[in-house]
């Protein structure tokens, strides 16, 4: 079989669609079957990538025969290949997780559940790699209803009320999306992205921002920008975890991909950098002092999230080359620790009803190898050495220092202090508080202990020794930075 | 009607009301008596204290009526406003005296409490105090009981010097210049 | 292989294997961290000063090797190190998550290595923070209050920690390289401001790891609440890791234009040390009060390199090694009184000295070297600390410096008297002597401060060379060490150490042969209840020693200084803030339709004003 | 020492020339005589310029000196105290009560004759002997040290069963601890 | 071997001296007192008298090696300041061993004294000692302070640490120090009524109070070996205030007249004084000491 890109998309959605038909044959396959996808994605992503980065190319894939800019393609670029990976790989780590998750609910759901995270999965890979910009729409639509779904999953009323938050909230993201490539098309006639930008120096200043402010609104939402981002901790609070890990690792990251790529590339307007950096800035501020004030274990952990996603909203907006190489460093650090953290965290609060973080206290003794996971990943999240998150908050912070943002430079220090405060509150009422609350523990299966292992291997390891992957993610930015090289590789496709 | 009450009189019926078959006695003025019984004095100090102003605690000795058999507490208070003294007196079996401990109310009468308990064997139940007060491993009958025979004691106990005169009783020498009689309940108890 | 990272390997890879190894095998555990550490120590003293690595990490230039300025603090860390965990196989025997301990530990020791043999900021910084967290782990180990103290401790560590972290990459750039000879090399060249900021900046981070004033709040409780066998560590060495990043920033990241950071620095340092003497003062837990003790002493250290003459640096660096000698000695011996007694509020115990006489006899040592006196170790720094004061013309200095060490005399007196002097009670007649691999420890450090009163040679041989690397040449004669027992000052004046050895023993040899001779027979021994009390007569059981309101006098004398701690600062300051983040988190109220509003409001904003702002 | 008392050596007398001259002195002023010593010691009479200081505690005084009347209970004291004083010491009775319990003879509570107890180099009569009396007594026992013959600390240290046994008879629960002797 | 033996010879001929001179003063002490309390009063040999008993007093009980150890620590202490402080300007045999040491090696060796003191009461578990040393200990930080500021005021004026440098600038400019630095006369005077711990800062011994405080529990030899120290420790801060602030003494007459008008000062304030309060001591010493001190410091910069 020839290894394409095509496959990324085709072949968890049809995964997607078996997947009810196999758990007719057995109830067993339900569960196999995304793995088996998973692992052949991850697989693929592996050689592709070895492909691209070693024939320095990227790779277009037409699809139905219409070149660019008339059909639509895929585009296995450097940073969309990085981050095509590292959603199969993470999928995969994922699925390992929720093997055995939630045994007891009924085969209809696990069906459900499965269907809807191969089409989530599908989705935000879809987005990242798709080179037409309806297309990348349609994901982001395909990626919107099934994470919908997926936060209602438990059928609470909690859980259906924030569904409805991101409903709400999202179809605003996609109505504005769908406004501004409707106006964009009406501008330019084409809807291939290269095409767009090549021919973006025509378009009128005037609509180009108004163009602009409606992408930045509706990528903002779904990258959780401030103030965007109500609905995300409800929707984090009340997803089953693994989906959290997803949403944080992989939904989000297709969110601000769609946003700098569309800010790179399409237009590559340097004025609305210093927009994105304040609104980083802010995002990432107000997320932290709030996670501070949480009382319950994944909100917290998801205005976490939101203040990552404001530092790297912060790094692209800096947009020095050593800035993009931070901020997709970033990306992926946050994708492995944050993930690691819901993982573990899903665990510590398994039979909690309020998810508080008053639940945990002296769960270390009970639950040590989970707790002791959670805690490495909050040492990594938080930037310190030997850890990965620590590289990339220390390119962060020199690209800023090169450009002298020196008052950046002291809030992202001030605000990592704040996020040494809650993190290490946890920490404390995990190991240093005598357990009093009667709540069962849950004693994670095999495969998810081996899923988290993986992580905070990969976490300890890239931390030691990033060069491991510092060579791709150096491709990456300087892919996202070279929009004539992108232009030129997707409208050449099929040229000769 | 018309009447006008002295101060004294005023709080010997401020106590009545308070307190049933409460005995209480003008005796002169700024001065007033209380007969209480044993289980009323805590509360007629306390109410004496809190309500009508008796702030002060003066004295609380004890007098042993050896004839009745009794032991006679007496708490002295008085009132910083009014300038009464107000006495609260409670008679005790002698048998195995007990009383209710009230060094909770002023803390001074700890140190009257041990005292009496040294010198009269008065036991106040619930008291915490120092076990010995003044006398220090007294093993003998409580020496100020009436029925102690000092002399007896001292010869028992201490050496004495050769030659020494002036040793001798001198009350009856004491009563017969004064012109007083010795009670015969006394003489039982004389040294002669 | 390299033998720096073999070093770093053994130390990280031992602490790791320390931890499984305790799962599996515990018996095994205290001699394999014992071993490791005596091997590593071996290897750093093999390892020499010229070894080094260079690498490259995500671009970023590296270079590991020891100078002589950091192969001194060196020494410190191995043989703190290793003493300290000799100490601790038998201190913390029998307590839980042991493994969790020793793994930190040797985290923490790793760690100050890898800062010690850093030439680069960023691996500075990396082994920083591993020493942070790794001793943060210590100072948390016992659990009580964590949230406060442990909280306090970190909060403090990572300002610190990330002002280095802005200053460091400031400094890149600018200068784009990391590495401490080009940054040292072309520091002068950048602007003064930036320049200023940068040794701020920096000393900031080292300010909190060596507790000076106004970053010392974490210090007390976090020195006296961690174990003992790693509060020597952490007050002997690990506190030297910041005054090791002062000596590096002031002597070669800051000019000579900039006198007045000294000043500053210098004078900062002795408020720090004024204020914790006599908040040591008042302590009356023994623990606590060498907490503050410490505090003070590295005020001193930092006084002296501040002061930035030869004297003086030379004074701070010698006294930053005493320290670690003595001050690990003192929280030895606390923690052996703990182990054996089970507390160490002095106004409990009383009257070990018969119990743990060579408990005593360290800890007397120990205190004579802190409080300065001849002819102890403590009294060769305080005197060229002094003297390099007076005559470089800070007069104001000495005097707080006196103030300071004349006030640590009260506590000086106050822990020998609280654990081992006053009445002897029977409630501790069962204490026993401290085990042997308690007391070892002890007494060698004692016999280093013995030595160093009289023959201080053989400690200020390493400082010369250390301080030629921070360009200061050495006007020492070149002597042995043994020879080396005449301290000059700038003017000449000089004190002529054996003399003042030879007067004090002879005259106390003398003196004590004659008092005991005299009368020798009816010479005997009574108790400490046999005492003159006004007639009263004690029983075994009353304990009459005083310790409740030891110095109250002095406390009433210096009461407006302690009325407002800087802690109560702080706290305020933490209250408003969290009062400001619960505000800001109304901002999320739940309510969808208000999400809604945001994302319209957010984008009518930015098109009314995008275009006006943006350009388009 | 004091066996021979025709034959002072010369370092026997140079010793009792200072002690006689250096008298540190205890006053255990529990009974009324102690209002007679600040006159004594003070400018109308003062005693200082005989060589007689007041001492603090026990451990630096030679001479105990007891004012008045002694209760069972200061007697305890009282014993304690001589006790602790090292030797050489001198112990001087002072005042009626002392000799033969004076107006207290009859007191359940006061002992009556001091030297049953411990022994007395030298015994001021009166009630209260005034400081003139209190200074012929220095002088007196002056003489005595003078004369190597005051040695109630021999005395005591011989007959100290003797000696246990009064103080026993009326410190019923012997409360002192065995520790000087 | 002949510079040895006269440096020994010296040594012991500068400790009777000091022993001597002490004692005649702590007569004239009890003497001056008598004197103007209208007394007769002892006569001023009556201290060799105290003493002599005080040695040849036979049962000596001790509460342990610290205590024995004590009056130890206490006259080593003023034997080797006594050793560092030059008492005549002229000859050898006074000399010692001043040439090696210095004005803070001396402060510091003053309190060694203090501190070795303190630990052998310590031991005695009287609390009356403890008390005492606690008030000792916290007085001398009062006066510590205005001394040092004289003593650093003097150094910084002169460019010299050592005593004999002091000495020699009083040669060469023929005025005594207490003229050219006034100021660090001034503190350096108030600051000795202190270190005499006469009335009124004797609150650390207060009979009445503290029954004697450290020494409660010391007598016979020990308290004999204590008051031995206690004469020689005073003629050492006396020749050490003739030293720096007096221009020194030529030959022993000169010393006496000296050290014996110093002695004077605090005697005579003592005598007319009630006794302070610890804490009233400490700020006592703080006001106005300090206050001179910093004048001084000032007066010597600039």
């Amino acid at each position: 079989m020839v290894i394409s890109p095509v496959q990324y998309i085709a072949i968890p959605l049809i995964a997607a669609f078996l997947i009810p038909l196999f758990g007719k044959l057995n109830k067993e396959l339900v569960r196999i079957i995304p793995g088996l996808v998973l692992l052949y994605l991850s697989y693929i992503s592996v050689v592709l990538m070895n492909q691209v980065i070693s024939q320095n190319t990227m790779i277009v894939e037409i699809i139905a025969g219409w070149r660019p800019p008339w059909g639509i393609n895929l585009v296995f670029s450097p940073f969309s290949g990085f981050l095509a990976s590292l959603f199969s790989m993470l999928g995969f780590i994922i699925w390992m997780y929720t093997y055995n998750f939630k045994r007891e609910v009924e085969d209809a759901q696990t069906e459900k559940f499965y269907v809807l995270m191969m089409m989530l999965i599908t989705g935000t890979i879809g987005i990242v790699l798709t080179g037409d910009i309806f297309n990348m729409f349609v994901f982001l639509e395909i990626t919107a209803i099934s994470a919908y779904s997926l936060t209602a999953f438990y059928r609470e009323r909690d859980g259906a009320e924030a569904a409805f938050k991101y409903l709400l909230v999202g179809s605003f993201a996609s109505f504005f999306i769908l406004l501004a490539i409707v106006l964009l098309y009406s501008q330019v006639g084409t809807l291939n992205m290269a095409d767009i930008a090549q021919k973006m120096p025509d378009v009128n200043p005037y609509m180009k921002g108004v163009i602009l402010m409606l992408f930045f609104v509706g990528f903002g939402i779904e990258a959780e920008m401030f103030p965007l981002n109500g609905w995300a901790p409800d929707v984090y609070t009340q997803a089953p975890g693994p989906i959290g890990a997803i949403f944080a690792g992989m939904v989000v990251k297709a969110g601000i991909y769609g946003l700098v790529r569309v800010i790179f590339t399409l237009f590559d307007v340097h004025e609305i950098f210093p927009l994105l950096m304040i609104m980083g800035v802010i995002t990432m501020a107000v997320s932290e002092v709030i996670a501070l004030r949480q009382g319950k274990l994944k909100r917290m952990l998801a205005y976490s999230s939101i203040g990552q996603m404001g530092l790297v909203l912060v790094a692209f907006g800096i947009g020095t080359h050593e800035a993009v190489f931070a901020a997709i460093f970033l990306m992926f650090n946050h994708a492995v620790i944050k993930s690691l953290l819901f993982l573990s965290g899903t665990y510590l609060v398994y039979h909690s009803k309020e998810k508080n973080i008053s639940d945990l206290d002296g769960i270390g003794k009970s639950l040590p190898f989970t707790s002791f996971l959670f805690a490495l990943g909050s040492l990594a999240i938080v930037g310190l050495p030997p850890f990965a998150g620590f590289w990339s908050k220390l390119y962060i912070l020199m690209a800023a220092a090169d450009v002298r943002l020196i008052a950046v430079i002291a809030i992202i220090l001030a605000v990592s202090v704040v996020e040494i405060v809650y993190y290490f509150r946890v920490l404390h009422r995990i190991y240093f508080r005598e357990r009093i609350s009667t709540i069962e523990i849950k004693i994670p299966s095999f495969n998810a202990k081996i899923s988290m292992l993986i992580l905070a291997i990969v976490i300890i390891v890239i931390g030691v020794y990033p060069d491991l992957i510092s060579g791709l993610i150096e491709r990456a930015a300087t892919d996202l930075l070279d929009k004539q090289h992108y232009i030129q590789s997707v409208l050449s496709v099929g040229l000769h | 009607m018309g009447t006008t009450y002295s101060k004294e009189e005023i709080l010997a019926q401020q106590l009545q009301t308070a307190f049933e078959h409460l005995i209480t006695e003008v005796v002169r003025k700024d001065t007033v008596f209380a007969f209480a019984t044993k289980e009323q004095v805590s509360s007629i100090l306390l109410y004496a204290k809190e309500k009508l102003g008796y702030i002060s605690f003066v004295h609380l000795s004890c007098v042993d009526w050896l004839e009745s058999g009794e032991f006679e507490l007496v708490y002295i208070i008085w009132s910083p406003e009014t300038k009464i003294n107000l006495f609260v007196k409670t008679r005790l079996d002698r048998e195995n005296p007990s009383m209710e401990n009230t060094d909770m109310i002023w803390r001074q009468i700890n140190t009257y409490q041990r005292e009496i308990r040294e010198m009269f064997g008065v036991e106040f139940p619930g008291f915490v105090g120092e076990k010995e007060f003044i006398l220090e491993d007294w093993e003998d009958a409580p020496p100020m009981r009436r029925d102690f025979d000092t002399l007896e004691y001292v010869n028992d106990t201490f050496f004495e010097r050769e030659g020494r005169e002036d040793k001798q009783d001198v009350r009856e020498r004491i009563a017969k210049r004064s012109g007083e009689e010795i009670p015969d309940f006394a003489k039982k108890y004389s040294r002669e | 292989m390299n033998s720096l990272i073999l070093l770093l390997i053994l130390m990280f890879g031992g602490a790791l294997f320390a931890f499984i190894l305790n799962k599996f095998v515990p018996a095994l555990r205290d001699i394999f961290v014992v071993l490791l550490m005596l091997g590593v120590s071996y290897l750093f003293f093999s390892t020499g000063i010229s070894n080094r690595l260079n690498f490259d990490v995500l671009g970023i230039h590296m270079q590991w090797g020891f100078t002589s300025a950091s192969y001194l603090f060196g020494i410190i860390v191995v043989v703190l190190g290793s003493l300290a965990l000799i100490y601790s196989t038998a201190y913390m025997k029998g307590k839980d998550r042991l493994g969790y301990f020793y793994m930190n530990f040797l985290f923490s020791i790793g760690a100050m290595l890898g800062i010690l043999m850093s030439r680069d900021l960023i691996s500075l910084f990396f082994f920083w923070e591993i020493m942070t967290w790794s001793s943060y782990f210590i100072v948390i180990y016992s659990g009580n209050d964590v949230d406060r103290r442990g909280l306090k401790y970190m909060i403090f560590s990572a300002i610190g920690a990330y002002s280095m972290l802005m200053a460091i990459v400031i400094v890149n750039s600018f200068i784009g390289s990391f590495l401490l000879e080009d940054v040292f090399a072309s520091i002068f060249a950048i602007g003064s401001g930036y320049q200023i900021a940068i040794a701020i900046l920096l000393m900031i981070g080292f300010g909190v790891k060596s507790a000076m004033m106004p970053l010392h709040v974490w210090a007390p409780r976090a020195y006296s609440e961690s174990p003992m066998s790693y509060t020597a560590v952490f007050s002997g060495a690990l506190s030297k890791m910041g005054v090791f990043g002062f000596a590096l920033v002031l002597f070669n990241l800051v000019s000579t234009q900039n006198w007045l950071i000294n000043e500053v620095v210098a004078w900062l340092a002795a408020i720090t040390s004024v204020l914790a003497t006599f908040y040591a003062v008042i302590q009356s837990d023994a623990k606590k009060l060498l907490a503050y003790s410490s505090i003070a002493q590295i005020g001193y250290i930092i006084i002296g390199l501040a002061s930035n003459t030869y004297l003086g640096v030379m004074a701070g660096l010698f006294l930053a090694v005493l320290h670690a000698v003595f001050k690990s000695t003192l929280f030895m011996a606390v923690g052996a009184v703990e182990r054996q007694v089970g507390t160490t509020d002095m106004t409990k115990i009383s009257g070990l000295i018969r119990r743990m006489p060579w408990t005593f006899v360290a800890t007397l040592i120990s205190i004579i070297a802190l409080a300065g006196l001849p002819p102890l170790g403590g009294f060769v720094g305080k005197w060229m600390l002094y003297e390099a004061l007076i005559t470089s013309g800070h007069y104001y200095l000495v005097i707080m410096v006196f103030l300071s060490s004349t006030a640590a005399f009260l506590y000086s007196y106050r822990i020998l008297f609280g654990m081992f002097l006053g009445q002897e009670e029977p409630e501790f007649a069962h204490v026993k002597e401290a085990p042997l691999s308690m007391l070892i420890p002890m007494l060698i450090l004692s016999g280093i401060s013995v030595l160093s009163g009289s023959h201080p040679g053989f400690i200020l041989e390493p400082i010369q060379s250390a301080m030629a690397s921070f360009g200061f040449q050495s006007n020492l004669p070149h002597e042995s060490w043994w020879e080396l027992t005449v301290l000059f000052n700038t003017w000449g004046d000089k004190v002529a150490l054996v003399n003042v050895l030879t007067s004090i023993v002879g005259v106390f040899l003398i003196a004590l042969a004659f008092i005991t001779i005299k009368g020798y027979k009816n010479q005997r021994y009574v108790t400490t209840k046999d005492i003159s009390s006004s007639g009263e007569i004690i029983q075994p059981e009353d304990n009459m020693t005083f310790q409740i309101d030891f110095y109250k006098p002095f406390e009433r004398a210096i009461w407006p200084l302690l009325k407002r701690k800087i802690d109560d600062y702080y706290t305020d300051f933490g209250k408003g803030l969290e009062a400001l983040f619960d505000f800001v988190r109304r901002f999320y109220n739940g309510n969808g339709q208000f999400y809604a509003i945001y994302v319209m409001a957010f984008l009518a904003l930015l098109l009314i004003a995008g275009t006006k702002y943006f350009g388009f | 020492m004091y066996n021979d008392k025709n034959a002072q050596t010369i370092v026997d007398y140079i010793q009792n020339f200072t002690r006689k001259n250096s008298l540190f002195m205890l006053a255990y002023g529990t009974g009324c005589g102690a209002i007679e010593l600040p006159a004594t010691l003070t400018s109308r009479y003062d005693a200082e310029r005989l060589g007689v200081r007041g001492a603090a505690t026990p451990r630096q005084a030679d001479l105990l000196l007891i004012t008045g009347y002694l209760s069972t209970k200061t007697l305890k004291r009282v014993i304690r105290v001589y006790e602790q004083m090292q030797d050489p010491k001198y112990v001087i009775g002072f005042g009626s009560c002392t000799i033969n319990g004076g107006m207290y003879w009859d007191s359940y509570n006061t002992i009556k004759l001091l030297d049953k107890y411990i022994p007395v180099d030298v015994y001021i009569n009166g009630c209260m002997p005034r400081p003139e009396s209190v200074i012929s007594g220095f002088q007196e026992l002056k003489r005595l040290i003078a004369a190597g013959k005051a040695d109630g600390a021999k005395k005591y240290k011989e007959n100290l069963e003797w000696y246990r046994e009064n103080q026993k008879k009326v410190l019923k629960n012997w409360p002192l601890v065995e520790y000087n002797w | 071997m002949n510079t040895i033996l006269i440096q020994i010879l010296g040594a012991l001929a500068t400790i009777l001296l000091a022993f001597i001179v002490g004692m005649f003063y702590g007569g004239a002490h009890r003497k001056v007192i008598a004197r103007i309390q209208n007394r007769v009063g002892p006569p001023i040999y009556q201290n060799f008298i105290d003493v002599l008993k005080l040695y040849s007093k036979e049962t000596s009980i001790n509460h342990g090696v610290m205590q024995h150890m004590g009056p130890v620590f206490a006259i080593t202490a003023s034997i080797t300041s006594l050793m560092f402080v030059p008492i005549l300007t002229d000859g050898n045999w006074f000399s010692n061993l001043n040439f090696s040491g210095d004005l803070v090696f001396l402060v510091y060796m003053m309190v060694f004294g203090s501190l070795g003191m303190a630990l052998g009461a310590g031991q005695t578990g009287n609390p009356n000692s403890a008390i005492g040393v606690t008030r000792g200990l916290s007085q001398m930080v009062g006066y510590e302070i205005p001394f040092v500021m004289a003593m650093v005021a003097l150094m910084t004026q002169f460019h010299t640490t050592s005593i004999t440098g002091m000495i020699a600038v009083q040669q060469q400019s023929g005025t005594w120090l207490m003229f050219s630095n006034p100021f660090a006369f001034m503190a350096a005077i108030m600051a000795m009524l202190g270190m005499f711990s006469y009335a009124p800062f004797d609150i650390v011994t207060a009979p009445a109070e503290v029954s004697s405080g450290p020494i409660s529990e010391f007598g016979g030899k020990y308290l004999g070996m204590m008051m031995t120290s206690g004469s020689i420790f005073a003629f050492v801060k006396l020749a050490l205030f003739v030293d720096i602030f007096m221009g020194g003494a030529s030959n022993l007459v000169v010393l006496v007249i000296k050290t014996f008008a110093l002695y004077m000062i605090p005697v005579l304030y003592g005598v007319i004084s009630p006794r302070y309060r610890t804490e009233q001591a400490i700020t006592y010493f703080w006001k106005w000491p300090l206050f001179f001190g910093f004048i001084a410091i000032l007066y010597a910069a600039f």
